[in-house]
């Protein structure tokens, strides 16, 4: 009874929150909103059951889509023009097709329902259910189906993000110049053209109030956040100790490859977002990120090569030891590592590829002569600026 | 025991939905957000225990930690409308 | 005895926690601006959080005997005692750098412009004063 | 009143979806398209997960000492487990091609970017 109280809340709740969406002119408060929803959407997850749905949907949703968003809302403008006339057709369109669907749900099986075709087909549900600890192994039925009985089509998904990281750099462009691998070893607090504040440090402008309208809001940031540093250098620690909790154990409780890559991955964000983007550089070199974005991917299909060159089939785990269910451990471990490693490799370059874009323009280039940048900075209006980085390393 | 505290962060969360959709400013819809994130992070606990497998109380950590991620990530954003340069970089670091 | 010990303290804890957690919701929505708001939300975040896991600490132990259970909610709690705060810190110093004037009791502004607001953020500690 | 409580799940899917799809439909504003295609995804999750829940059932980890639980279907988990992974890669390409499109022309309201390729109309 409960259950469905909390179930019936939390659909609510979403529906409000997506009405808000709707209203909502300002775009970044209709991304926040987005994340709520995601929060929401995951809530309702758990209490159906589904806890690794939760936990990704929770890592993804209102983590790393939040922060792609603000990423390329970055280069835009924060409100949406007013438009009129199209919205009473659209909202006929849409209310007509959402009745023709209500009217198609009446004669699906309750929620809830054991007799509902889905619970009841032998090949699937019932089969993973009763047979999977004797064939696979794992306790979490979800590590099993999908590392194992649906290996494939894992391998087709890893590959899937793996392309469209790669489709998202060669958008956005590699960085070439100024990769921490070329450059000396700063010394603390030299850290020169990383901000873009022309003038030094001077503490006694810093705290007299005095708003330099040449810099302008970016003379505000430069102030101590220091209780953020703080606590990030406390907790970012522990989170890439729970990402490998969650990588290692996902066949005994929720958790796998998919969402230890996100919150792996969701670490280093919080470096960046804190400690800016140059210092997270220095500690994972975009080099390294291509290098993990390919390596996951390498290591999925290099395992199903092995398990051919063994003499099984394709990603058949069973031969890659001499008991079955060994082979099936070894395997599910070996897959679940590639997609952890290829999701935390795809999702830092994508946070890399958004969040280093406008920093490009106003950082002086490192090339390997020294000489200064060629990318004019932009202004608050956003002018086009056609090509000129998106092949920097050309 | 576990019903009446779900129940009590349900009516919470719809206090804390109703400041997020009324604004004014995003600070209040951040606000109001964060704070919905904590009372997620309790529900799912107390949910854990009401259903008697409390062995899912680590998507709650997920939570507690995505949410600060996101939370902050938005404030950078406002603050400097761009989420790659060293905003928080200490001067004398 | 003990059973009916175990019972009182996790109910006192967990509807002592709710206390707290729907008081925040309620000054959530009335209180009159951001700054007073924040001290409601904190009182769901910290206040509410820490009686409320206490009482699941409580039933972990002695009802479930999971001395995992116990465990992870004393990390959430231990996350959550730390990111709460200060994302609230970092959002209020966000707002008062932006401009956001904190308004009295009486519905007036308590500082004269935006620019004091975004001055008292940027001060030290020790220069509050000013 | 058993039709509400066993259907509303599934309204609420189609309330959200439609939500979605208004957004796309009439808002002009590349992002917030984005942003309503992202509404429309979730509610496919929801969807899936909806149709594998049990009643009485329990998450499907499989408990040591407890033969007769009740498993929800772990096969949807699956479907959407991965379905979330791919959907934040897609959506960041999108993204991406929404900054393209931002430094083509110079905004991402799809009106006035239609404009503005019939003002010159050579590729």
């Amino acid at each position: 009874m409960i259950e469905h109280l909390v179930i019936g809340a939390l659909l609510t709740f979403l529906v409000v929150i997506a009405i808000g969406i709707i209203v909502l002119r300002d775009l970044l408060a209709a991304v926040v909103l987005l994340g709520l929803y995601s929060l929401v959407a995951a809530g309702a997850f758990i209490v159906m059951d589904a806890v690794d749905v939760a936990f990704t949907e929770a890592a993804v949703g209102a983590g790393i889509s939040t922060i792609l968003f603000l990423g390329a809302l970055s280069f835009t403008s924060h409100e949406q023009k007013p438009r009129g006339n199209d919205s009473i057709v659209a909202a006929v369109f849409v209310v007509i097709t959402g009745a023709l669907l209500i009217y198609g749900t009446l004669d699906m099986p309750h929620y809830g329902s054991a007799a509902s075709p889905a619970q009841t087909h032998p090949e699937l549900a019932v089969r993973f259910i009763e047979r999977s600890a004797g064939e696979v192994g794992p306790p979490n039925l979800v590590t099993s189906v999908l590392g194992s009985y649906r290996g494939y089509d894992t391998l087709g998904e890893t590959v899937v993000v793996f392309a469209a990281g790669i489709a998202v750099l060669s958008l956005l462009g590699l960085r070439r110049r100024g990769s921490p691998g070329n450059l000396p070893p700063e010394a603390p607090g030299s850290a020169p053209g990383l901000t873009p504040v022309p003038a030094p440090h001077d503490p006694a402008a810093e705290t007299s109030g005095a708003i330099d309208p040449a810099t302008g809001p970016r003379r505000y940031a430069r102030q101590r956040h220091r209780v953020l540093q703080v606590v990030t250098k406390l907790i970012v620690p522990f989170v890439l100790l729970f990402a490998l909790y969650v990588q290692f154990h996902g066949d005994y409780g929720p958790g796998g490859g998919f969402q230890a890559g996100v919150i792996f991955a969701s670490a280093f964000i919080l470096h960046g977002l804190i400690f800016g983007l140059q210092r997270t550089r220095q500690v994972m070199p975009p080099s390294v990120v291509r290098m993990l974005m390919a390596g996951g991917v390498l290591i999925y299909g290099g395992t199903g090569a092995v398990t051919m060159l063994l003499g099984g089939n394709l990603l058949d785990y069973d031969v890659l030891a001499h008991d079955p269910l060994h082979g099936q451990h070894w395997g599910l471990f070996a897959i679940e590592l590639g997609v952890g490693v290829t999701v935390t490799g795809v999702m830092i370059s994508l946070f890399y590829a958004f969040a280093s874009r406008r920093s490009d323009d106003r950082e002086p280039a490192r090339d390997a002569d020294g000489s200064t940048p060629t990318g004019a900075t932009t202004g608050a209006g956003g002018t086009p600026r056609a090509g000129d980085a998106s092949t920097p390393g050309a | 025991m576990f019903a009446v505290a779900t129940i009590a962060l349900l009516v919470t969360m719809v206090l804390t939905l109703a400041r997020a959709l009324a604004g004014p400013t995003l600070f209040d819809r951040l606000l109001a957000v964060n704070s919905f994130g904590t009372k997620t992070v309790l529900l799912i606990a107390v949910y854990g225990f009401m259903t008697g497998r409390p062995d899912f109380l680590d998507i709650a950590l997920v939570y507690a930690l995505i949410n600060f991620v996101g939370t902050v990530a938005v404030l950078k954003f406002f603050e400097l409308d761009d989420l790659g340069s060293g905003v928080y970089q200490e001067d004398d670091y | 005895m003990f059973d009916w010990l175990v019972w009182l303290v996790s109910w006192a804890l967990i509807l002592g926690g709710c206390l707290f957690i729907v008081a925040g919701g309620i000054g959530l929505v009335r209180m009159p601006d951001l700054f007073t708001r924040l001290h409601a939300a904190s009182v769901t975040d910290t206040g509410g959080a820490i009686v409320l896991s206490l009482g699941l600490i409580v039933q972990a132990v002695f009802v479930f005997g999971s001395a995992m259970a116990a465990v992870k909610v004393l990390l959430i709690l231990f996350f959550t005692l730390f990111t709460a705060p200060t994302a609230s810190h970092a959002l209020a110093k966000t707002a008062l750098l932006s401009g956001q004037v904190p308004v009295g009791a009486d519905g007036r502004p308590v500082l004269d412009s935006p620019e004091t607001a975004a001055r008292l953020a940027r001060s030290r500690p020790d220069e509050d004063a000013r | 009143m058993s039709q509400l409580v066993g259907l509303y799940n599934y309204w609420v899917v189609i309330v959200l979806m439609m939500a979605g799809l208004y957004i796309l439909i009439a808002r002009y504003n590349l992002v917030k398209k984005m942003i309503g295609l992202g509404v429309f995804q979730t509610s496919i999750f929801y969807l899936y997960i909806t149709m594998g829940k049990v009643d009485g059932g329990t998450a499907p980890i499989l408990l040591e000492d407890a033969p007769d639980t009740v498993y929800s279907n772990p096969l949807p988990h699956v479907l959407i487990l991965t379905a979330i992974v791919v959907g934040v890669a897609t959506t960041a390409v999108a993204l991406a091609l929404t900054v393209r499109i931002h430094e083509a022309f110079g905004t991402i309201e799809e009106d006035e970017i239609k404009a503005i390729e019939a003002a010159e109309p050579e590729a």
